[in-house]
């Protein structure tokens, strides 16, 4: 995610108002905030002059794009043909174990989202898991606890949230 | 004046005309469940398919935007032609089994039982996108969205929730092929506005 | 994005023509010193994944303290993938040509003492052949590189693909030079046309009669004209656009500014995969320095040919590879086929007339213009010439990227340069074309790969992914992967392909459950007729190939699975069994700290046992498992 | 153009849907000898496109001005027919279709020539409506700058920078030239935004100072004549004088106000405040130290759909203090049932900045104390305990005081709402986005500042859109909307009141006596304005009430003595017999359905019209109530009927002839229903029995309701404004209005009828000659002749000693 403080009608100045750049727009504000709400999708169909259904469309049409908050740290398991070989598929059913979330989803306390990916392209090292951008090579679910882990506790440190918990 | 064969049929045609156009101009019936005349064809259904054959080489194409061209030799009731169709119409009865429209289709063309488990017993879409076109290309609006991909494929309205950019026109409904519009509708219409107190009487 | 103009190294000098080109690189050639000792250091995705990036950055830290200024400083250079990513990271030292393999961090200082200080060789990090057992210190006397026949990747791995002086001084831009200002762009299609050069995204259609089709479309309907290189590399296991991209977009520029002049186009797009970021980042470095330099934009090298490309970030769509898919998608839209009865080269983007190539097609393009048509033509077999990049992965040795000449066999391939099976037995097959294509059985392995006999097996070239599948991959399992994988990345548009690959997996879901009976097989034959038939785009009509070629060629192992309600290969969970076998378990309790289902008991230093009712075949135990004891029945 | 019809009907065979089921050879021999038809041919598919190219060749050979396409449902097919066919130079209007797939083959078990038949009455009458069109001609609209830019909001300034990009020229009213000052305000407004300052000062510097501006500082509207391209605002300047300037379009941006909670919060504006308030203790003293509690207490102030947006500024704010006062402790106390508006990298810069959020429990409501507030806590259900020092809740959102008056003067004031959103009704395409196109800021509905900002510029981009297409000469004036005769209209306002879209207006001056004008590119083309104009001096063009009496009249005529009709409306009943047809549900086929856009266009003396002409009965099928698309259509429909019924009690009918429906399109079977239910009580009344009284009455009845200007201008007074409460079919009036309306149709009644016996026969009448004429009591025959006699209608003189009356010339 990109650091705080980007407003919406930063990104909405980046591209020309031509409907091809509905992608780049939405793109840009997954990059921001995580996900495209419905106020923000709105903005930027208007900006661009496409009705909300095509926004819509094409948000719920490819895979990178979701349309509810999504965790602090993303964790991408890749299935391509090398990864399913080496058993992603077995990965992914024990990640959906541990933080108790279906492929695709966020844990409740928003720290993680659990996503599937066709191929990273990184087949040598398969099986692959994605965190934040972080390959992770030859992983096994004993090497992600251990990395997940490590990240939680950064997060533990700074966590206070207290009442909300 | 393009001349060209439609099972055996001398027919002729003009240029920019489909070989469904063509055919229905002659009476001769190929079955359709994504075209609608008032929009655009989309070639979604493939119940349309014919084949072309030239010699030993032979294809399928979709009729309802396959362009006419001379010397055509077009067949529309081929074994590969009722394979496709076949299938379809058989993956349709348990795709949408409470749809009488797809029942009565099937049925037309023998499909009277389907060998595949049906997900969802009230299920009447199957997500022609014909409602989504109406209220493009006719009404001007696309308040219809055509959601996600794939096997998720469906219609609704963005975000799920009852748009007031739609206005309750209806002709998507009168467009569904297979009556599914009718459930949809409903989630798809809102109250234009959110009433609160009356700002008259301030 | 990265601060741009930190990426220059030098100061941006627009050239004017393809003499100063040519200045240009015998003056960035002169002021190197050939002695000058370098390290290159592997920064494709696989050695970065493995902390390559963390090496280098030893490397740096490494030289300032060891004060080796005084003599001749060091040169570091990160290039694109050296293609041997099984062995990485790797680190390369000139001018002795030094092979480092697995090198870490902590690798760095021996080698900067030994190597660079030194001038000896740290013999622990070269490559051991495996068969004889000989170090072999230089890259190009390993096996796996000295098998093959680089061509397109012959500056990868060497150039540093975020300088354009590097691409420049490998000869980068001649062939653009040579078709500005030497060639019509008649001459050009002409030279593509006879170079016999087949598009290398998937269907192998002839480049040179794409192009020449788009030329008699423009004079029916004018122009706008454009060109597209498609980088959406989606087919799962391949990655060698990607290694193209990151580590030699020059090459993949400049092919698509001498398609833009053959063709008159005047806007470009470059339609990437968003997962791979750093392909994206290189890209963009290169077209901003080819700007600079002249070579991209208005009046490129003074030719009054004017040019501009613009790349579009891929947004997670398998099907976007198809071509029409992908236009909707530049178009901002949803990324549904449409129906190609109106070929692409005349209604494409936007309607108009577009010429759509793949990756690697493009990067052969400068390739063919410079050194000639017939020299291309010359590689390869008569009716596939050239060479092609593979990606081979999966269960074999030497995981990487391999370019070979077209027609050498599959076990050339898959055992000579990949080196064979991890446990030494045969292949059981191997996996082309992606979810497009088919599983060609061991029997068949002399197989020439080319297009036409891959596509006479079952199976299709493909972008060139091969997956190795030993006897450990269960066929049904991996036919029942592809249609999942396809049912997501299904536009879902047209009904056979929505509708068809559910009923498809679904009986393939039976079969894995050892549910069936030989008439699903001939029932799946016909649905895949059917959808082979009447899919609308060609991600539906070959969307049974996988499925076909492995019931062709793996019956019985699909009857084995009904009729003796087992799996062969031991994977389909519903038809396996853990157990642990007592005499090699060692009662170290790591498995039963592990399993999720808390169904493996046993006491300390004595055999475990698994309670195959509460168990979840999740295989965790058997990943743990040090001794080898855990077993599928 | 046009001056001769030449109508041309072609039918479609439909494949199995139509030709088997209606005998086309007969329908189409039918056709052939009615005059009014100059071709008919059947054809497979007139909508495919060798359908169309049939169409086109004939129409070019035989020069025809009129198509008629009887086919499927002209609701989905008539747009594509008007686009293909527009070579033909045909407009909308020109072109109509009938279903008779729907409404005839599929929806009953006649046989083929039966059905025929009906299909015949039908399509004659459809016939007979397009040869009383007079084809407006085609206008193009002229919309040119400057544009003026209202309100004082804040969306004003992307609004002006946006159409500076365009190079459109625009007069802008600001409080204040100086940007400064204009974004050290905005926290009156928008709170909880000081990060987008910096930004927004660029875009207000940008609206302000360029060379597209007109700066109008301090000015306030008071007066809006004109309409679109050709406006006339009149404002006040800070001298106090009037001044007047032109535009050719207008953008209102208008944000809304913050009220104070009430007294139960414990707000002083010192310590317990509301964010414009903290906003402005910050501005001043800076951020506060101490523990500043945020309740997000929108749920107990009655406007929970705020409550994120509250706690989103307020968490912005929060972000602030923390920043700006490390040691100040940011407590955010929320509602339950809110979900918390933070994204994961909020969530994380939360936790860094360390502010809590606490949810209480929604069944008790927290209590402000002094330095403290206690709230039920969820876990435990024990009442908990919040210190503050400062205490921010949510503010009461509102529109008033300047930005009501000028949203008032704009008319955009619509129906019921606390704010000013989507009140148009958007029943054309080219309509949807045009209250976007007007309006911009939180006084629509409360916003983010950022989505302020989008919408001006989204006004503005829409605005130049249109400018550019009528620069082009792209921009038409639409087909059917409303046009004033100035010969006719006597300025009495009654449209101008009734119009639900606020397209009509005077050209320039206040109002009052004033002719009206209508505004094309606004009017909605709903019609009741027209249907209600006393004088019959507005009239909806190419949709006339001329079309539709002659529709009327040509299918009455053929109607069998069984046999109904009905007007079902655009959006509720003839949506529901399209979708009733396209199922296949049977019903009563003696039921002949007109489409008609909206039941309330339809005006009383078309109804009147069917049963002069003899029909047995007159259905309306509108919507229902609450969708009604132009506000009232359907209420209005429901006084003109009852009108009717008062009139065809008069008569000495029954009133039951004549009935107001509603159908909604996706319960076809509820449709089915209605058409039996009234279809069979029609029949089983039988007709009006065919005497030359009873004739004579129905005359009167017609001629009363089209002429008369008492009785209409009565009933357009009675017709329910769009401002008021809206319509659940509750009673309308008060019995006494009731009472005295029919006495006033008593009245004019007989006089009507009275006068149709003068104007028979020369006379002069004695009252007894009269009295047995009319069939009515002597005495009220008497003072009803005394009054047509003081209104100066008849001549009173005496003829061999006795009483005589005469018609005056």
């Amino acid at each position: 995610m990109e650091p705080q403080g980007v407003q919406i009608d930063e990104i909405m100045e980046r591209y020309p108002d031509k409907p091809e750049y509905l992608i780049f727009l939405l793109q840009d504000i997954q990059a921001s905030y995580g996900y495209i709400s419905a106020q923000a999708m709105q903005l930027a169909c208007d900006r661009i002059g496409v009705p909300l259904t095509q926004g819509y469309s094409v948000a719920t049409f490819y895979q990178s794009f979701r349309l509810d908050p999504s965790g602090e740290h993303e964790i991408r398991v890749c299935l391509g043909t090398a990864c399913h070989l080496k058993g992603g598929q077995r990965l992914v059913e024990d990640l959906e174990r541990r933080l108790n979330v279906e492929a695709g989803g966020t844990t409740e306390d928003l720290r993680f989202t659990l996503n599937t990916v066709n191929c990273v392209g990184a087949c040598a090292l398969a099986p692959v898991v994605v965190v934040d951008n972080e390959y992770q090579p030859n992983a096994t679910s004993k090497k992600l606890e251990k990395y997940l882990k490590t990240i939680d506790a950064l997060a533990g440190v700074e966590a206070k949230e207290g009442a909300h918990a | 004046m393009i001349t060209f064969k439609i099972d055996g049929q001398q027919v002729k045609a003009r240029p920019g005309w489909t070989v469904l156009e063509t055919a229905r101009e002659h009476g001769i019936e190929i079955p359709t469940l994504c075209f609608h005349p008032a929009v655009s064809a989309s070639g979604a259904c493939r119940l349309c398919m014919v084949e072309l054959r030239e010699g030993t080489w032979s294809k399928l194409v979709a009729s309802c935007i396959y362009p006419v061209a001379e010397g055509l030799q077009v067949h529309t009731d081929t074994e590969r032609v009722r394979n496709v169709r076949r299938w379809v119409l058989e993956m349709l009865l348990a795709a949408c089994p409470a749809s009488p429209e797809i029942a009565a289709l099937a049925a037309k063309y023998d499909v009277v039982r389907t060998r595949f488990t049906s997900h969802d017993p009230d299920q009447t879409c199957m997500v022609c996108g014909l409602c989504a076109r109406v209220c493009d290309e006719v009404v001007g609006l696309s308040a219809i969205a055509i959601v996600d991909r794939g096997v998720h494929k469906r219609v609704g309205a963005p975000f799920a929730k009852p748009t007031d950019i739609c206005v309750a026109c209806g002709s998507c409904v009168t467009v569904c092929p297979t009556g599914a519009m009718q459930a949809i509708f409903d989630s798809v219409r809102g109250e234009p506005t959110t009433a609160l107190t009356q700002l008259a009487a301030q | 994005m990265p601060n741009l103009s930190t990426a220059l190294k030098m100061d941006p000098w627009r050239l004017q023509s393809g003499e100063e080109l040519n200045r240009l690189r015998a003056q960035i050639i002169a002021g190197r010193d050939p002695q000058r000792p370098e390290i290159i250091i592997c920064h494709g995705t696989g050695c970065l994944a493995n902390g390559s990036d963390k090496v280098a950055k030893a490397f740096r830290a490494a030289l300032e303290g060891k004060g080796i200024q005084a003599k001749v400083m060091p040169g570091i250079k990160t290039t694109g993938c050296h293609g041997f990513c099984s062995r990485g990271p790797l680190v390369i030292i000139r001018p002795q040509g030094l092979f480092y393999q697995r090198v870490k961090p902590k690798d760095v200082e021996e080698i900067v003492d030994h190597t660079l200080v030194h001038g000896k060789a740290v013999e622990r990090l070269l490559y051991k052949d495996p068969s004889s057992g000989d170090l072999i210190f230089n890259e190009g006397e390993i096996p796996f590189y000295k098998l093959q026949q680089r061509i397109v990747l012959h500056n990868i791995g060497k150039i540093d693909p975020t300088d354009i002086t590097d691409t420049i001084a490998a000869g980068g831009y001649q062939a653009l030079a040579k078709a500005l200002t030497t060639m019509t762009p008649e001459q050009v299609v002409a030279e593509m046309e006879k170079s016999g050069l087949r598009g290398r995204g998937g269907a192998g259609f002839p480049t040179g009669r794409k192009w020449r089709s788009a030329l008699q479309a423009i004079k029916k309907k004018g122009r706008p004209v454009y060109v597209v290189v498609n980088g959406d590399e989606g087919d799962p296991g391949a990655f060698m656009d990607r290694t193209i991209m990151e580590g030699d977009p020059h090459a993949v520029l400049e092919g698509l500014i001498i398609g833009a002049y053959a063709l008159g186009a005047a806007q470009g797009y470059l339609y990437v995969r968003a997962e791979y970021p750093l392909a994206i980042r290189h890209l963009e470095i290169a077209m901003h320095q080819a700007r600079e330099y002249g070579l991209l934009g208005e009046n490129i090298l003074n030719s009054g040919f004017s040019f501009d490309a613009r790349i579009n970030r891929g947004a997670g769509a398998f099907v976007c590879g198809e071509s029409t898919a992908l236009f909707t998608s530049i178009e901002g839209k949803p990324g549904n086929p449409r129906p190609k009865y109106v070929r692409s080269v005349e209604e494409g983007l936007w309607g108009r007339p577009t010429v759509l190539n793949n990756v690697e097609t493009w990067a052969n393009v400068p390739l063919i213009i410079e050194r000639g048509a017939d020299w291309y033509a010359g590689l390869g077999v008569p009716h596939s010439t050239g060479t092609k990049v593979f990606s081979l992965v999966g269960k074999v040795n030497n995981v990487g990227l391999v370019e070979v000449p077209m027609g050498v066999s599959m076990a050339h391939i898959v055992e000579q340069i990949g080196g064979g099976v991890p446990d030494g037995k045969p292949f059981k097959a191997v996996q082309t074309g992606g979810p497009s294509g088919g599983c060609i059985p061991y029997s068949l392995k002399d197989t020439p790969v080319d297009f036409d006999s891959l596509t006479a097996a079952g199976s299709m070239m493909g972008s060139g992914a091969m997956i190795v599948m030993d006897h450990t991959d269960c066929v049904v399992d991996v036919g029942r992967y592809f249609l999942r994988f396809l049912e997501e990345e299904s536009c879902g548009k047209c009904l056979p392909c929505r509708l068809g690959l559910t009923r498809l997996r679904e009986i393939l879901d039976n079969f894995s459950q050892g549910v069936g009976s030989e008439k699903d097989i001939e029932d799946l034959t016909s649905l895949s007729q059917a959808i082979q038939d009447g899919a609308l785009c060609a991600l539906g009509s070959s969307a049974p190939n996988p499925v076909l070629t492995t019931i062709r060629y793996f019956r019985e192992e699909y009857l084995a699975h009904v009729q003796e309600h087992k799996c062969p290969a031991g994977v389909c969970k519903d038809l396996i069994t853990y157990g642990i076998d007592p005499e090699r378990c060692t009662g170290c309790m790591n498995c039963a700290r592990q399993c999720p289902a808390q169904c493996i008991t046993g006491k300390k230093k004595t055999a475990h046992v698994i309670d195959t009712h509460k168990c979840l075949r999740c295989g965790i135990c058997k990943e743990t498992c040090k001794f080898d004891a855990v077993f599928i029945s | 153009m046009s001056a001769q019809a030449k109508t041309g009907v072609f039918l479609c065979r439909c494949g199995e849907h139509i030709a088997p089921h209606i005998n086309l050879e007969l329908l189409e021999g039918m056709l052939r000898q009615e005059e009014g038809v100059a071709h008919c041919e059947t054809m497979a598919f007139p909508c495919l496109k060798p359908g169309i190219e049939q169409i086109t060749q004939v129409t070019a050979d035989k020069q025809l001005n009129r198509i008629i396409v009887a086919g499927c449902e002209g609701r989905l097919m008539l747009n594509k027919l008007e686009t293909q066919l527009r070579p033909l130079e045909l407009l909308k209007g020109q072109i109509d279709m009938v279903n008779l797939r729907g409404h005839v083959a599929s929806v009953s078990d006649l046989d083929p020539d039966q059905k025929a038949q009906k299909a015949a009455k039908l399509m004659v009458a459809a016939v007979s409506e397009m040869n009383a069109l007079h084809p407006s001609s085609l206008t193009r609209a002229k919309i040119q700058g400057p544009v003026m830019i209202v309100g004082d909001g804040i969306a004003a300034y992307p609004a002006a920078a946006e159409l500076a990009r365009h190079k459109i020229d625009y007069l802008l009213t600001v409080p204040s030239n100086d940007p400064d000052d204009i974004v050290d305000t905005v926290h009156e407004t928008y709170p909880g935004e000081r990060v987008s300052h910096d930004r927004l000062k660029k875009i207000v510097k940008e609206g302000l100072s360029n060379p597209c501006a007109t700066l109008l500082v301090g000015y306030k509207l008071e007066m809006l004549s004109g309409v679109t391209g050709d406006y006339h605002l009149t404002f006040t300047n800070p001298n106090g004088e009037t001044e007047k300037f032109a535009a050719g379009a207008i953008i209102a941006c208008l944000d809304a106000q913050f009220g104070l909670p009430g007294p139960g919060f414990g707000h002083d504006g010192v310590k317990v405040m509301i964010p414009s308030e903290m906003e402005r203790h910050i501005q001043k003293s800076g951020a506060p130290k101490g523990t500043v509690v945020f309740w997000v207490s929108d749920y107990e102030i009655g406007q929970p759909e705020f409550a994120a947006l509250s706690a989103k500024t307020a968490w912005q704010m929060g972000v602030h203090i923390r920043q700006c006062a490390p040691t100040s402790k940011v407590v955010m106390l929320y509602n339950q049932q809110m979900e918390v508006p933070l994204t994961a990298a909020e969530r994380a810069q939360n936790r860094a900045l360390d502010i809590l959020w606490v949810p209480y429990d929604k069944a008790m409501q927290p209590t402000v104390q002094d330095g403290y507030l206690t709230f039920c806590n969820l876990s435990d259900h024990v009442e908990h305990e919040i210190l503050w020092d400062y205490l921010v809740l949510s503010p009461q959102r509102m529109v008033s005081g300047q930005a009501l008056n000028t949203a008032h003067i704009l008319g955009l004031v619509h129906k019921h709402g606390r704010f000013l959103t989507g009140h148009h009704a958007r029943v054309r395409p080219e309509m949807v986005g045009r209250e976007e196109t007007y309006l911009a800021g939180s006084a629509r509905l409360p916003c983010s500042l950022q989505d302020t900002l989008a919408q001006g510029r989204k006004a503005a981009a829409k605005t130049a859109e249109m400018f550019h297409k009528s620069a082009q000469g792209d921009l038409f004036v639409p087909r059917v909307v409303c046009v004033v005769d100035p010969e006719k209209c006597i300025g009495c306002g009654q449209c101008q009141e009734l119009c639900d879209c606020g397209g009509i207006g005077v050209a320039d001056g206040p109002g009052g006596g004033l002719p009206r004008i209508v505004d094309p590119m606004v009017c909605t083309g709903g019609g009741t304005c027209a249907a209600a104009c006393p004088y019959h001096a507005l009239v909806l063009q190419n949709n006339s009430n001329d079309q539709r009496e002659a529709r009327v009249a040509a299918l009455a005529q053929r109607l069998g003595p069984d046999e109904s009709m009905a007007f079902v409306c655009g959006w509720g009943g003839l949506p529901a017999a399209d979708v009733a047809g396209k199922q296949a549900l049977k019903y009563d086929p003696r039921i002949y359905l007109l489409g008609v856009p909206c039941v309330g266009q339809i005006d009383a003396c078309a109804m009147a019209r069917a049963f002069k002409e003899g029909a047995s009965g007159l259905l309306l099928v509108g919507c229902l109530p609450e969708t009604c698309h132009h506000s009232y259509g359907l209420d209005h429909a429901w006084a003109r009927v009852s009108t009717i019924k008062k009139l065809l009690s008069l008569c000495g009918f029954d009133r039951r002839r004549i009935a107001l429906a509603h159908a909604d399109l996706n319960h076809p079977l509820d449709f089915v229903k209605t058409m039996d239910s009234f279809t069979r009580s029609i029949a089983a009344m039988g007709p009006i029995p065919k005497s030359l009284e009873n004739q004579n009455k129905l005359d009167a009845l017609y001629g009363l309701i089209r002429n008369n200007t008492r009785v209409r201008h009565l009933l357009s007074a009675g017709l329910r404004r769009p401002w008021e409460e809206i319509y659940r079919g509750d009673q309308r009036h008060a019995l006494d209005y009731d009472r005295d309306f029919s006495k006033v149709l008593a009245e004019e009644f007989l006089q009507q009828r009275l006068l149709m016996v003068f104007r028979k026969a020369k006379g002069p009448f004695n009252l007894d000659q009269l009295t047995g004429q009319v069939q009515e009591d002597q005495k009220e025959v008497a003072t009803c002749l005394w009054d047509m006699v003081k209104s100066g209608v008849i001549h009173f003189s005496h003829m061999k000693h006795e009483a005589v009356y005469t018609l005056r010339k």
